[in-house]
């Protein structure tokens, strides 16, 4: 019996170590290998689609036009994705697993903060460089990497902007703004509870009143308790956060339970599709988005063009409209190539200081690194669902409608 | 896959490798059964039963199926807490101890269905069968020593099981688990016995040969026995006394000779059959 | 504590959640009855209970954003209005998720579970995990990741001065799973098929010992179960979001309903399945929505301990 | 079957050989082969009562979720606030330094030991005289349940989570970071395999099996169950929870549902893989856990999008034809040529 065992325990890790795949170079003749975990699997799977599909895109319209050139030699880019099934866990073991054994050299970002903030001591320990375009937690940014870069703006920036306007709606009506009461509800994750922070240190700067601090309920998708409190406590503002399943169960009920509040603003609206599969509920919502196709931004390379050539093009390859997570992701890939243009090497620590004196504008915006790794040369907008589509209304630089406020009943 | 590093000892020296209890002198009782009442739900398994035995003595139960014999073992042996009465073990009344603490109290007990360790070996069955007051925390994390490990292959040699001392408890025949259940008890040291049907289940060959052993079990290792038997050979062989019971009561306390030929007796077996 | 007296307070909030806490414990019972007769008949313990559930609500989704614009691109005729008529087809989509989870439920027997009846039990939540884990990424990759739900198109009702709102279609999922927990149970009286599966359910051998054939039994009991689970799948659509992987909640929920239940006991696994689910909601009120897992699975520890606690006194145990 | 033969002991050196040379031999695989040594771990404590004790708990996760964050959090605790650690929107940055860092970091295990233990202490006491389903249930329920409350825990940073004291700047290569960590693994391994090759020998060992094959008999024998069963739960609590803390190393970042009481993966795996080695054998969880990792990580690789349907397959198919586990599986076949042997011997006795 035990020789068959130290059979079978030979057997395996001989089996293993030619099946898990041997370490290739990063940078392979003219082709430049990327890697990524994605959510393929589990509970972000569907923003893990988004962000796959941005990135996948880049790739496929810098390759279909000739792929970039350093040092006079044209390269092609690749991405070796993994699913890293929605747990951090997976995360981490899967960076290790793309920088020890698959040779990457760049890595592209998970979605979600939690995933990000898993993978990003990992990076950082072998030093090579993360443009991640989905994890907005403030606290990526306060641990000191130096590896580190996201475009997107930080998640308490979210929803503050809400709050603002809510704030200027009341001024303009003469309200004190004392009377003015705030209900939020978030998801236990940490993009969720940064959203939550930004908005509530916004309500105690103006002195509104929390009326409702709830978090969303795990495993149900049910925040029918919530609601009923929301209804007896009259708030002028409900803010929810909880990625795409947050955003789906909140205008589902919210029309079910028919609650009335003046003012409501969440995240993922557009990932999750609100403004089609609940058409009702979904009126006159406010949405934190980090892009829209109206922002009058274009591609400094000409990749895409402009928000609205995106939106064709990316319609065209996958048969839906780009939420916002799509748009990072596709900027990821562009500032990785202007990173290499500049940088004239494939070298990690070039690249990443490359990386860090990024100054480009893509069709989605701005993009310049601060200390932190975090992009601050775009704001966030605020979108509102009105006939079923996405309107800026705010900030007003790019508002092209004003906002219906209160919601009609 | 060890074999027994000694070849077994015959019976004689396997009893004076054990520690032998005096056998009583005098005739105290060592189990008293006053009055006992246990009732489940509505059903009454005994009412205000009451029974002595005597240091040394062999004591049998008879009665027809569902008269209250294993009810009244359960209630001795603390398996649930019984309504009323008392029962005194060794001068210390038992009736609010746990089955364990009884057992502590080295009066065990055999099941009727045989209970072993099915998945361990017939010797790895007696080796965690030692007297659970004597043994120390490190004995308890250490391989079972020698003497543990002579003891019982003696044992298995008595009870005549020392061919399948390597056979998984749960291979076993029914009447051999039985037998091993008696070696476990014994491997035990204790005091009293309460052997419910010893012999059901037995090749009625070896029915004599076991009969030989429990007396040598009185004998030799100073152990009491209380038995609820059926086979009346047995009974008239093995036992001094004789309680019989019905509907949960005693009916009648005598030696066997007078039990034979009681009419309640015969009129109780009958009646309920 | 304030928002625990607020709870007992306000009636509004104590009605809604008593609501709630039926519509959500209806959904549980039927999940839960399934799981139990599968596990009393056949003695499996189905991991993948859940995932039954969001494949009912799935095939409930596409079998109405078929038909709908199907018969909306017809001629108006009668058949046409009636069924277009708010809540028909969502109601239709019900036995429809419920035939074909009937039918995959059957395959699924053929192909694996008949090999793992009458294994033991672990060897049941094995392989029912390993079909779980597999169900989920096949429903990912052919549904797709996003989150959907079943559009019924039906109203709310207000009770209290509009501060408890009832939407039609949870009162729905309450009614649906009573009149389905009652035809099983007058299935499972009545039917030839329905008193064979009780006779197998207590003893397997000898039934086949006085002619039953066990393993169409088996085969139907497990179908049976699924085909419960389907329907309760559509309610979920209609009432929750379907995603590929939140069906194990529903697992957990249930495992739990039918050990506190005990097996083969209806009534007590549709109590307890509402009274979960009134705990929830109430759990929801009274320490925010983010302590309910915590509440109830505490509860459920709490109430353990302490049955065991009284029982120990009789020198018995929870087994 | 409860010696350890000679066979054993080479198989078992062997192993430990290949576990001292491997991270040598391939490099890049370290971090994979110190999660298969943890694997091996959790699997083969988890079988203490799921195989020899025969109680199916479903929340020996609790102990792992405790052990991470007992190391986490015991690591920052003496150098720094732990509530400035966690704070969502803290702009402080933390660093410890070389000291700081190993100094903690055998705090932190040391913690990661006593909290699982007592923790296994505490409720081994409360749920450990249930039986059967309703012991499941209840180790399920308050697995859940303990994740749930540390999700809520605000100093230990609830749904943000908590991320762990980075590996000192500067200190020492990268490649000694992960052996480092590696070692510990195959350490933590090779005390586990001995200490349960061990205790299966002896008196508490078979006291143990007698529980999982008549926990009545052995009360009415006199056997003090209840003090063999929370024993063995501590002794399984405490090779956990080092996995835990390990495990939290590792990852860098501990989320409380999906990295720390997860029970939907760590959980439950460490049941699968006991189950698939085949429970109650001292090798089946070593077998089970090497098996599951590797095709783990196969799948991962070469079915991208696919790999829970390889996974779930390949479980499906591991239980339908080897029921009692590969290594069942094996003793099965042999038993068959064992039984005709073992006639004989008593005749050639005679």
């Amino acid at each position: 019996m035990n020789k068959k065992i130290s059979k079978l325990i030979l057997g395996f890790s001989a089996l293993t170590l030619l099946l898990v795949g041997s370490a290739t170079a990063k940078v392979d003749g003219d082709i430049v290998t990327l890697g990524a975990a994605v959510s393929l699997t589990g509970k972000y799977s569907t923003n893990g689609k988004h962000t796959k599909n941005g990135y996948d895109l880049a790739v496929k319209r810098i390759n279909e036009n000739g792929g970039f050139k350093v040092k006079g030699k044209t390269y092609k880019i690749a991405v070796k994705y993994y699913d890293d099934e929605s747990t951090p866990a997976r995360a981490a073991q899967l960076a290790e697993r793309l920088i020890k054994q698959d040779g990457i050299q760049f890595m592209l970002g998970p979605y979600s903060s939690g995933l990000t903030k898993a993978m990003a001591p990992v990076t950082e320990n072998y030093k090579i460089p993360m443009i991640e375009a989905n994890g907005a937690s403030r606290s990526l940014f306060t641990k000191g990497y130096k590896y580190l870069f996201a475009i997107l703006t930080s998640a308490d920036q979210y929803l503050a902007g809400a709050v603002d306007l809510l704030a200027e709606k009341a001024k303009e009506e003469g309200r004190s703004l004392k009377t003015l009461k705030v209900a939020v509800a978030v998801e236990n994750d940490p993009f969720s509870l940064d959203v939550r922070l930004g908005a509530v240190e916004k309500v105690n700067k103006y002195k509104m009143k929390l009326v409702l601090d709830e978090k969303l309920p795990k495993s149900l998708d049910d925040m029918a308790a919530i609601l009923t409190k929301v209804r007896a406590l009259k708030p002028d503002l409900l803010i929810v956060s909880g990625h795409a399943k947050g955003a789906a169960t909140a205008a589902r009920q919210i029309d079910q339970f028919r609650v009335y509040v003046p003012m409501v603003a969440m995240t993922h609206c557009d990932s999750a599709q609100i403004e089609q599969k609940y058409p009702v509920g979904a009126e006159n919502i406010l949405c934190a988005a980090q892009w829209h196709k109206k922002l009058t931004y274009s591609d400094d390379d000409n990749l895409f063009g402009d928000g609205n050539d995106y939106v064709d093009i990316f319609t065209r390859e996958y048969g839906y409209s780009p939420p916002y997570q799509s748009a990072e992701s596709s900027t990821a890939i562009q500032v990785y190539v202007d990173a290499f243009k500049r940088a004239g090497s494939f070298n990690p620590q070039k690249v990443r200081n490359a990386i860090a004196k990024t100054k480009l504008q893509s069709f989605y915006g701005n993009v310049k690194f601060n200390q932190y790794g975090q992009n601050i040369a775009k704001p966030m907008v605020l979108l509102q669902v009105i006939n079923s589509e996405y309107n800026v209304v705010a900030p007003t630089k790019w508002a092209s409608t004003p906002l219906i406020y209160p919601r009609p009943k | 896959m060890h074999p027994h590093p000694h070849p077994p000892n015959s019976n004689k020296n396997t009893s004076q490798t054990l520690a032998k209890p005096k056998l009583a002198s005098s005739s105290q009782a060592l189990l008293q059964v006053q009055k006992v009442t246990k009732t489940f739900g509505g059903v009454v398994a005994n009412k205000e039963v009451s029974l002595t035995v005597q240091s040394g003595e062999i004591v049998a139960i008879i009665g027809p199926n569902g008269s209250g014999k294993t009810s009244l073992f359960n209630s001795i042996v603390g398996s649930y807490p019984i309504d009323s009465g008392s029962i005194v073990f060794n001068g210390e009344e038992i009736s609010s101890l746990s089955i364990r603490q009884i057992a502590l109290r080295k009066l065990l007990r055999t099941f009727q269905t045989t209970q072993v360790y099915t998945r361990m070996t017939a010797l790895e069955n007696l080796y965690i069968s030692l007297p659970q007051n004597t043994v120390s925390l490190r004995s308890i994390f250490s391989v079972p020593s020698k003497g543990t490990k002579d003891k019982a292959a003696g044992l298995l040699e008595f009870i005549g099981l020392y061919d399948k001392r390597e056979f998984l408890a749960g291979d076993l025949s029914f009447g051999q688990q039985k037998l091993l259940e008696l070696a476990m008890s014994l491997m035990c040291e204790p005091k009293m016995l309460l052997l419910d049907e010893p012999t059901a289940g037995i090749n009625p060959t070896l029915i004599n040969g076991l009969i030989d052993r429990l007396k040598t079990i009185r004998k030799e290792f100073g152990v009491t026995l209380l038995v609820i038997e059926h086979n009346m050979r047995v009974v008239m062989n093995l036992a001094e006394r004789i309680y019989c019971l019905a509907h949960g009561q005693v009916l009648v306390e005598d030696t066997p000779e007078n039990i034979q030929n009681n009419k309640i007796v015969i009129e109780a077996y009958l009646g309920a059959q | 504590m304030d928002s625990i007296i607020q709870f007992f307070t306000t009636p509004s909030f104590l009605m809604q959640a008593l609501i709630n806490g039926m519509v959500i414990g209806a959904l549980f019972s039927l999940a839960a009855y399934g799981l139990a007769l599968v596990w009393g008949v056949m003695n499996i313990i189905n991991v993948a209970q859940g995932d039954f559930v969001i494949l009912g609500g799935y095939v409930a989704f596409y079998a109405l954003g078929i038909s709908t614009p199907f018969l909306e691109a017809l001629q108006p005729n009668f058949f046409s209005r009636i069924l277009l008529t708010p809540g028909i087809l969502p109601l239709l989509s019900i036995p429809i998720a419920s035939s074909i989870l009937f039918v995959f439920g059957y395959l699924l027997y053929k192909v694996i579970i008949y090999r793992i009846v009458s294994r033991d039990l672990f060897t049941s939540l094995l392989a029912t995990f390993g079909i779980s884990l597999a169900l989920q990424q096949l429903m990912n990759l052919s549904f797709g990741a996003d989150v959907q739900f079943i559009n019924t198109g039906l109203p709310t009702l207000f009770f209290m001065d509009d501060l408890v709102a009832l939407p039609v279609v949870r009162l729905f999922s309450l009614i649906l799973a009573s009149i389905l927990s009652v035809f099983i149970v007058i299935f499972l009286k009545k039917s030839k098929m329905g008193l064979a599966i009780r006779a197998v359910s207590q003893n397997a051998r000898a039934a086949a010992l006085i002619g039953v054939n066990t393993d169409r039994v088996y085969a139907f009991t497990f179908a049976l179960n699924t085909a419960i689970c389907g329907a309760c799948g559509a309610l979920v659509g209609m009432i929750f979001n379907l995603h590929p992987y939140i069906g194990t909640p529903y697992t957990v929920r249930s495992f739990m309903i039918v050990i506190f239940a005990g097996l083969g006991n209806l009534p007590a696994v549709i109590l307890s399945a509402l009274g979960l689910g009134v705990f929830e909601e109430s759990a929801d009120f009274m320490f925010g929505a983010e302590l309910r897992l915590a509440f109830v699975f505490s509860l459920l520890v709490f109430v353990l301990v302490f049955r065991n606690w009284r029982l120990s006194k009789k020198r018995e145990y929870l087994k | 079957m409860r010696d350890f033969t000679k066979n054993d002991i080479r198989l078992f050196i062997a192993l430990c050989s290949l576990g001292l040379v491997a991270p040598i031999l391939f490099p890049a695989y370290i971090n994979q082969l110190s999660f298969a040594w943890i694997f091996v771990v959790i699997a083969l404590s988890w079988d203490m009562q799921g195989g020899h004790m025969g109680y199916n708990s479903f929340g020996n996760i609790v102990f792992f979720g405790v052990g991470m964050y007992a190391a986490a959090s015991f690591q920052i605790l003496p150098f720094f606030s732990l509530g400035d650690w966690t704070e969502a929107g803290g702009v402080q940055t933390f660093e410890h330094s070389v000291s700081q860092y190993f100094s903690g970091y055998a705090l932190g295990i040391l913690f990661a030991a006593i909290a699982a233990v007592a923790t296994a202490f505490i409720f081994g006491n409360l749920i450990l005289k249930m039986r059967g389903h309703y012991f499941a249930i209840c180790t399920l329920a308050l697995g859940v349940a303990i994740g749930e409350v540390f999700a809520s825990i605000e100093i230990l940073g609830a749904g943000q989570g908590l991320s762990l004291a980075v590996w000192p700047r500067g200190f020492l290569d990268d490649t000694y970071r992960r052996l480092f960590f590696y070692y510990q693994g195959f350490l933590l391994f090779v005390l586990c395999f001995l200490s349960i090759s061990y205790i299966i020998r002896t008196r508490f060992g078979m006291t143990l099996n007698a529980i999982r094959d008549g926990e009545d008999k052995a009360e009415s024998m006199g056997l003090n169950t209840n003090f063999y069963k929370i024993s063995s739960w501590i002794l399984s609590a405490f090779f956990i929870g080092l996995c835990g803390a390990l495990v939290g190393h590792l990852v860098g970042f501990i989320d409380p549902i999906d990295v720390a009481f997860s029970g939907a993966t760590y959980g439950i795996w460490m049941i699968i893989m006991a189950i698939i080695g085949g429970k109650g054998r001292l090798w089946g969880p070593v077998i089970g856990a090497l098996f599951f990792h590797a095709f783990n990580e196969i799948f991962w690789t070469y079915f991208l999008g696919w790999q829970r349907v390889a996974l779930g397959l390949i479980i499906v198919i591991i239980v339908v034809f080897f029921p009692e586990g590969i290594l069942g599986f094996f003793q099965v076949r042999k038993k068959s040529s064992v039984s005709a042997l073992s006639t004989q011997p008593q005749q050639q006795k005679k």
